[in-house]
């Protein structure tokens, strides 16, 4: 009988990770993509504990959900910040190197 | 080690040292690196004496350096060895006196003669060395430090001159890693002083032995000018004289036919090749090139092309002679011409460059009646140019000579046909220069006279000619007495077991 | 032993789908999203590996202090890869939007 | 009695360095010389390591004093010892060279305090990548080496960022997500080796290690990972840029160090630990895809406007002959060649291309620019930096007596009597190709200058252009110390195991 | 022009390229599910060694007797990387405060009072706990990297003032002591990363408390995103927006 109920939220479980980790890859929102991994974190820390292996699940929860999270929304947050005063444009180690065009850098991959 | 090992480091050092000092030397440094340069020669020279004096009683020079497992590095130095050491550093003493008159006050001269030590450096390396692995070590480094000086000038045409070389001796280079690798993978680790490897192989591995021979002489015949393989050589004359005259007397073709010479006698053995029928291979190329040579060197007008082409012909000689190696005489005559054709080449390549430094003149056109003003430089020209044509008693007469003699000796009637035509077409081509320049009349002025007091010119141009010459002539008088070239030679042969 | 498969299978699943996610997309942090998919995936691997039933036994620890280990190295990087990914955002001259389609960023992985 | 055991120097490389990384961040005053401490400390230990491995040969240490399931093991064996002594002197030169480097930068150029603060990161960062890389060639655990590979990646990513140009960062970003990515599927190897044979050991693991699919797939994934690392042909694509847009001295690490640790252990697991369970095939396919890296790395080099990029992709290049060495091995009793052939130019590659970085990036420092083009008669005013680049590139050309030549030579002699002809062709085709774009460049360099074009430009210290000079004369002089490694290559119980009965 | 290929193929539903990768990846993945099933199950890994030594180890929680006392080398490794991703961190960029100051809201402040003392009280026990149950340093240093998250997020004015050199203290503070105690080992005569014997419970203790400290400073650092404000004295903006001028 427990066993049955182990076997149904192994399921659930699984379903819901292999689903949110597809959403939260292809969503369009990239805000929505790390809330969703933020879950997806907390989640994960649900499987390790279900896997018996309350340490991992203590590490996933305070560092890939709890910290992992706060760093993705905070660089979103710099991305999305236009900061004009901060934006380096003594691009180069050379001299004379802005007056080369950047793209040519690019090699041909 | 020995002191025999000492001494062939110190061989070695007496250039390489001045050469490095060289380097970094400031330019206005003018005597001290004169002084340096010649020093370093004539301790050379001192020092390849006593190794001659070691060798013929009978003393072993080897140095050995294992490296890895079938890999060795040797000096070894045998009356081979003893032959062209001589000759490179002789030539190079004089090259040196010639070069540093004729580069009086032209820029970057520390590059130059630092490139120019290393040169004779890894050209007596090459003599010295004991096996493939190290002529090809020192081979290779011939190669890199031959091009700053075929660039020197740097005008866009040397640029092209020195990228085909490179082209050329780099894939040459290849060709003969590759060969030499595959080579030893058949018959393990062979010295030079084995002089050929076990008859026994030829039975397992034939085919792949005649292809190794072929690329092997293809590897070495870039350098040494086969005539597939030359084009490199016409176009290198834009370098200054000097140069030419290290290139074509001392270091690099002479480093080629050495090679030849080098794998025919002491890497397959005179046998083999026998065995191997490939001496008609030989014949085939080295008279292909020879008539080749003599018909490009007729149709030009650049006095220093024209001796270009006459070298390719010329050093063919030395392969003729060992391509008819079952017969002593032939080989003597072959490594005879090694020293002779040197001698006379580079009186040539002064003169040349004493016409060009002190009249501007660069064509055959403008040689009419220059012997007037340049007498003593052209009677060094002309005796070179008659020894070139095989005129007793010079030095060129000697080679033909023992090279008919072996051809007579095998009974091989086309190599003597060979040799008359490619006498009668040095004739063609070197008389009429020798005519105009003596009893033509100067038609205008000069290109691009310049005047010197006393001399005809600088006498640091004049007297290595002038010395080369005396000796072209006289090796070709006492050609019989203890101390000639010829002598060492047939010493040579003796030890080699013939 | 169907526990571990089962999870097993969700690793590998979710290793899959950030590989093909780090290559398909070009955001940069959805490229570092999909690189923490996998290796999530690479940890319930291991983890799945190691488990073992109530009462069937000693679960192996090795594994999980590997995966602890693994998740420390990977917040690191995170955390590195996030502030490179910033710069370049900031240092490229492209307006800034939430969709993928506007970033410019000459990233990608072929 | 010494207050400790003499078998703690294996640990030395790996503790000096990293002692001196902290030191270094927590410092900020006189870090060069706190580098130049470590890296002279470093030489002395790993020289130390070399007397202890002459005379007692390979070693193993537990650390922790754990036995091998349980804990971890370092293991010193020859070729480890080669790559340890090859870093430490690298390293010299590069922590030389970067003084130089960094100094004229903050003295010449404007906003100084950019370039202090790169110097001021570039010492912890590279006495720790140097502390990982150490580990890694020590390490004899898979899972510790997944730990220092990611401690490469971690430390040669920052290192990679550090120019600050944009180019750079996109770069050093790709890097790190390529690093990470290799590291995983690594990592996802080690899980499977970890569940068929529940042991992380190297040495144990040789013993037992069976074919099967299990091992299979790990090896799959592990080659993959480490392909991706090492930058083999086609999976090259982030290396030329993470490597041409650093700053000179990183260049100089990313080229000739870095890329090496990654080799290592692929060399290691293919040859020592699971080298039962390799197919013919496998070793082909590696073969192959080195044949195309040397050629179209070549091509790539040549084709190249900058000289950054084409020393970055003569790197490419010539990683593909350490591939190509790969289907040699295949004939037993060549093995052991190979692995000399292998090591030989593993070791000459990383001087040379650390040297042709430092002289790249010293051209780059007084001229302002490196296109190929312009360079003319450089040579007059950097006559040793000039001279630098032009060894190194008889190395990559693998002109005698360079390291690079021996391993020419060795694989060419293993190619040839194993009868694989084709790979031959493509190791001479290669150093053709490589004699074009080297010099493309020095013939440029060397060029009598043209006066207009030549500014007279002095280098600011010797030590922006002798380390290169001397990296470039020890690559050069490499051949004719041989004996010396194939001694030590010998007296490792691996090596003797593949091939038996070897030596000289 | 990569760039722009790729632009146009993401608006194309058909991309070849990407549907290479997805077949690419979809075999791969097929292939590692395969093989993971094929595995011969066999009695499992080293539990059955790390039992036997783990009285011998100091602590009781096996996962913790692995991480830092069986396989603490990869730990110590493992704690320089964190170290290297702030250093990298820092080299990069300038930690982004606000200049004005942000007035945080009384709720938020009084959140912030609350929270990160217990915080920091969780993470004591946390590490604590590690010797014997769940938990360990890394547990401990994240919910003490989390309170620092914390006051980071309220952007409380003096966390701007944070000098550099306290900062790096604290930060190798724990890699630092780590790598003292394991060359105790080597002065011992023993090998590296051996601990004595009778201590080496309070010892691992001791090690995890200061690592603790570090990894929560070390990942707040990352959270901060860049070095101290003064860590760099005088490095104006001038210079650079002059630059942007002349350049457009």
């Amino acid at each position: 009988m427990t066993d049955n109920i182990l076997a149904a939220f192994d399921l659930v479980l699984i379903t819901t990770l292999l689903l949110l980790a597809w959403k939260l890859l292809s969503c369009e929102d990239i805000f929505t993509a790390v809330v969703l991994f933020i879950s997806f974190g907390l989640l994960m820390a649900l499987a390790w504990v279900r896997m018996r292996a309350p340490d991992v699940a203590l590490a996933e929860a305070a560092l890939g959900a709890g910290l992992t999270g706060p760093l993705l929304l905070a660089a979103l947050r710099r991305m999305e910040r236009i900061r004009k005063y901060e934006r380096r444009l003594d691009l180069d180690e050379e001299r004379n190197d802005y007056k080369k065009p950047k793209k040519k850098q690019a090699p041909p991959l | 080690m020995t002191w025999q090992g000492w001494l062939l480091i110190c061989i070695l050092l007496s250039s390489f040292l001045p050469g490095v000092i060289i380097f970094s030397l400031p330019e206005d440094k003018y005597r001290f690196r004169t002084s340096l340069n010649i020093c370093g020669a004539v301790i050379k020279i001192i020092f390849i004496l006593i190794m001659n004096v070691g060798i013929y009683y009978g003393h072993s020079f080897e140095l050995r350096l294992p490296l890895i497992q079938g890999m060795e590095l040797i000096l070894n130095a045998d009356p081979l060895s003893a032959l062209f050491t001589t000759l490179s550093s002789v030539l190079w003493l004089l090259t040196t006196i010639y070069a540093v008159g004729y580069l009086e006050d032209s820029p970057n001269r520390s590059h130059f003669f630092g490139y120019f030590s290393l040169c004779v450096t890894v050209t007596i390396g090459i003599a010295l060395a004991g096996n493939l692995l190290t002529f090809l070590l020192f081979y290779e480094m011939l190669t890199m430090t031959t091009y700053p000086l075929i660039i020197h000038r740097g005008t866009p045409q040397a640029l092209r001159a020195g990228r085909n070389y490179l082209i050329y001796t780099m894939s040459g280079g290849a060709v003969f890693l590759f060969a030499i690798v595959w080579l030893q993978s058949i018959t393990g680790p062979l010295d030079f002083s084995a002089a050929g490897f076990s008859p026994r192989l030829l039975d397992t591995h034939r085919t792949a032995l005649i292809f190794i021979f072929i690329l092997l002489i293809a590897g070495v015949g870039v350098k040494g000018a086969l005539v597939p393989l030359h084009g490199w050589l016409p176009q290198a004359m834009v370098a200054p004289a000097p140069v030419s005259a290290l290139l074509h007397a001392v270091a690099v073709v002479k480093a080629g036919a050495f090679g030849i010479i080098r794998i025919i006698l002491y890497v397959y053995g005179i046998d083999n090749i026998s065995s191997l029928h490939l001496y008609s291979f030989l014949i085939a190329i080295s008279s292909v090139t020879i008539i080749w040579g003599s018909i490009r060197a007729l149709q030009q007008n650049d006095l220093k092309r024209l001796l270009a082409f006459s070298t390719v012909s010329q050093i063919s000689y030395i392969t003729l002679g060992m391509s008819m190696a079952d017969q002593p005489l032939a080989i003597i005559g072959g490594l005879v011409h090694l020293v002779h054709q040197g001698l006379m080449k580079i009186t040539l390549f002064f003169c040349a460059g004493n016409l060009a430094e002190t009249l501007g003149i660069h064509k055959i056109s403008e040689m009419k009646g220059v012997a007037r003003r340049m007498p003593l430089t052209m009677t060094a020209f002309t005796i070179g140019a008659l020894g070139m044509i095989g005129i007793p008693p010079t030095v060129g007469f000697v080679s033909k000579w023992y090279l008919g003699l072996g051809a007579l000796a095998l009974g091989n009637w086309w190599v003597l046909l060979i040799l008359a035509v490619s006498s009668l077409l040095n004739a063609g081509y070197f008389l009429p220069i020798i005519i105009t320049a003596w009893f033509g009349k100067q038609e205008a002025h000069w290109p691009e006279e310049r005047r010197f007091n006393r001399f005809e010119t600088r006498l640091m141009l004049l007297l290595p000619p002038l010395f080369t010459a005396f000796v072209v002539i006289a090796a070709g008088i006492i050609a019989n007495a203890e101390i000639s070239p010829l002598a060492w030679v047939k010493f040579i042969i003796r030890e080699y077991g013939l | 032993m169907l526990t571990n498969n089962l999870y097993n299978l969700c690793g590998l699943l979710l290793f899959g789908m950030g590989l093909f996610a780090l290559f398909a997309c070009s955001h940069l942090l959805r490229k570092i999203l999909a690189v923490n998919i996998m290796s999530s995936g690479v940890f319930l691997v291991l983890i799945a590996t190691a488990y073992r039933p109530l009462g069937a036994g000693e679960i192996d620890p090795v594994p999980h202090a590997m995966v602890l280990t693994g998740i420390v190295v990977s917040v690191s990087v995170t955390a590195l890869a996030l502030i490179l990914a910033c710069r370049v955002q900031e240092t490229s001259n492209h307006s800034l939007s939430q969709s993928e389609r506007n970033t410019n960023d000459g990233d990608s992985e072929e | 009695m010494t207050i400790f055991n003499s078998s703690a120097w294996i640990v030395a490389p790996i503790i000096i360095p990293l002692i001196g990384g902290l030191l270094c961040f927590l410092w900020r005053r006189d870090t060069f010389f706190i580098a130049l401490f470590i890296s002279l400390a470093n030489l002395l230990s790993v020289t130390t390591l070399l007397r202890q491995f002459l005379l007692f040969g390979p070693l193993r240490y537990r650390m922790g004093g754990w036995e091998a399931p349980l804990g971890i093991a370092l293991r010193l064996h020859g070729p480890a010892l080669l790559m340890l002594l090859m870093t430490a002197v690298s390293g010299i030169g590069i922590t030389l060279y970067a003084r130089g480097y960094f100094s004229f930068r903050i003295s010449a150029l404007k906003h100084n305090n950019r370039h202090e603060q790169q110097e001021r990161f570039f010492w912890p960062l590279w006495l720790m990548l140097w502390t990982a890389l150490n580990a890694l060639f020590l390490s004899g655990d898979i899972f510790n080496l997944y730990v220092t590979l990611e401690l490469v990646s971690v430390s040669a990513a920052a290192l990679a960022a550090l120019s600050g140009k944009p180019a750079s960062q996109i770069a050093a970003f790709r890097y790190l997500l390529v690093s990470l990515l290799g590291s995983l599927s690594y990592l996802l190897g080690v899980v499977f080796v970890y569940k068929t044979y529940g042991i992380l050991d190297l040495e144990m693991l040789r013993q037992i290690a069976t074919p099967g699919p299990g091992l299979q797939m790990a090896l799959t994934l592990m080659t993959l990972g480490l392909l991706l690392k090492t930058a083999l042909f086609p999976l090259h694509f982030w290396l030329p840029p993470a490597h041409a847009n650093a700053l000179a001295p990183v260049s100089a690490i990313l080229s000739g160090l870095v890329v090496k640790g990654s080799f290592f252990i692929l060399f290691t697991l293919w040859f020592e630990i699971f080298a039962s369970s390799i197919t013919a095939n496998a070793l082909d396919l590696i073969g192959l895809l080195g044949a195309g890296a040397v050629i179209w790395g070549s091509l790539q080099a040549i084709r190249q406007q900058r000289l950054k990029l084409l020393v970055t992709y003569s790197t490419v290049a010539q990683l593909g002959y350490l591939f190509i060495a790969f289907p040699l091995t295949a004939t037993e009793n060549i093995s052991q060649e190979v692995w000399t052939a292998v090591t030989f130019m593993v070791m000459a590659h990383s001087f040379a291309k650390t040297a042709m970085f430092m002289a790249a990036g010293t051209i780059f420092l007084q001229v302002g620019h490196d296109r190929i083009r312009d360079l003319a008669g450089i040579r007059k005013s950097l006559p040793i930096t000039s001279f630098a680049y032009a060894i190194a590139g008889v190395n990559l050309i693998g002109l005698p007596p360079s390291g690079g030549f021996i391993g020419k030579w060795l694989l060419l002699t293993a190619a040839l009597t194993s009868g694989q002809w084709h790979w031959s062709l493509v190791i001479i085709a290669g150093s053709l190709l490589a004699s074009v774009y080297v010099f493309r460049v020095v013939s440029r360099l060397f060029l009598t200058p043209d006066e207009a074009i030549i500014q007279e430009c002095r280098p600011h210290s010797p030590l922006q252009e002798w380390p290169a000079l001397f990296l470039a004369i020890i690559a050069l002089l490499l051949g004719l110390i041989a004996p010396y490694f194939s001694l030590i290559l010998e007296t490792t119980e691996i090596v003797a195991n593949l091939a038996p009965g070897g030596g000289l | 022009m990569i760039i722009k290929s790729r632009r146009k193929n993401k608006r194309r539903p058909f991309d070849p390229i990407l549907l290479l990768v997805l077949l690419l990846t979809i075999g791969l993945t097929a292939l590692l599910i395969k093989a993971n099933y094929t595995i011969p199950v066999t009695s499992f890994g080293l539990a059955a060694e790390v039992a036997r030594f783990q009285p011998r180890s100091g602590v009781e929680s096996p996962v913790t007797a692995v991480l830092l006392n069986f396989r603490g080398y990869d730990t110590l490794l493992e704690v320089m990387i964190l170290l290297i991703a702030v250093i990298g961190v820092w080299s990069l960029t300038k930690a982004p405060f606000p200049q004005k100051a942000v007035k945080t809201s009384p709720v938020q402040l009084a959140v912030v009072r609350l929270l990160a003392p217990l915080m920091c009280l969780v993470a004591a026990y946390l590490v604590w706990q590690g010797s014997h149950l769940a938990g360990g340093a890394f547990q401990g240093g994240a919910i003490l990297g989390g309170a620092g998250v914390l006051l980071l997020v309220a952007e409380l004015p003096w966390l701007r003032t944070i000098h550099s050199r306290p900062l790096r203290i604290g930060l190798l503070i724990g890699p630092l002591f780590f790598l003292g105690v394991a060359l105790l080992g080597i002065i011992n005569g023993r090998e590296l990363l051996t601990y004595p014997g009778k201590w080496s419970g309070s010892l691992l203790l001791l090690i995890e408390s200061t690592c603790a400290v570090s990894i929560g400073l070390t990942l707040a650092s990352l959270f901060a995103g860049g070095r101290p404000a003064d860590d760099l004295i005088g490095q104006t903006k001038t210079p650079a927006c002059n630059r942007e001028q002349k350049r457009c």
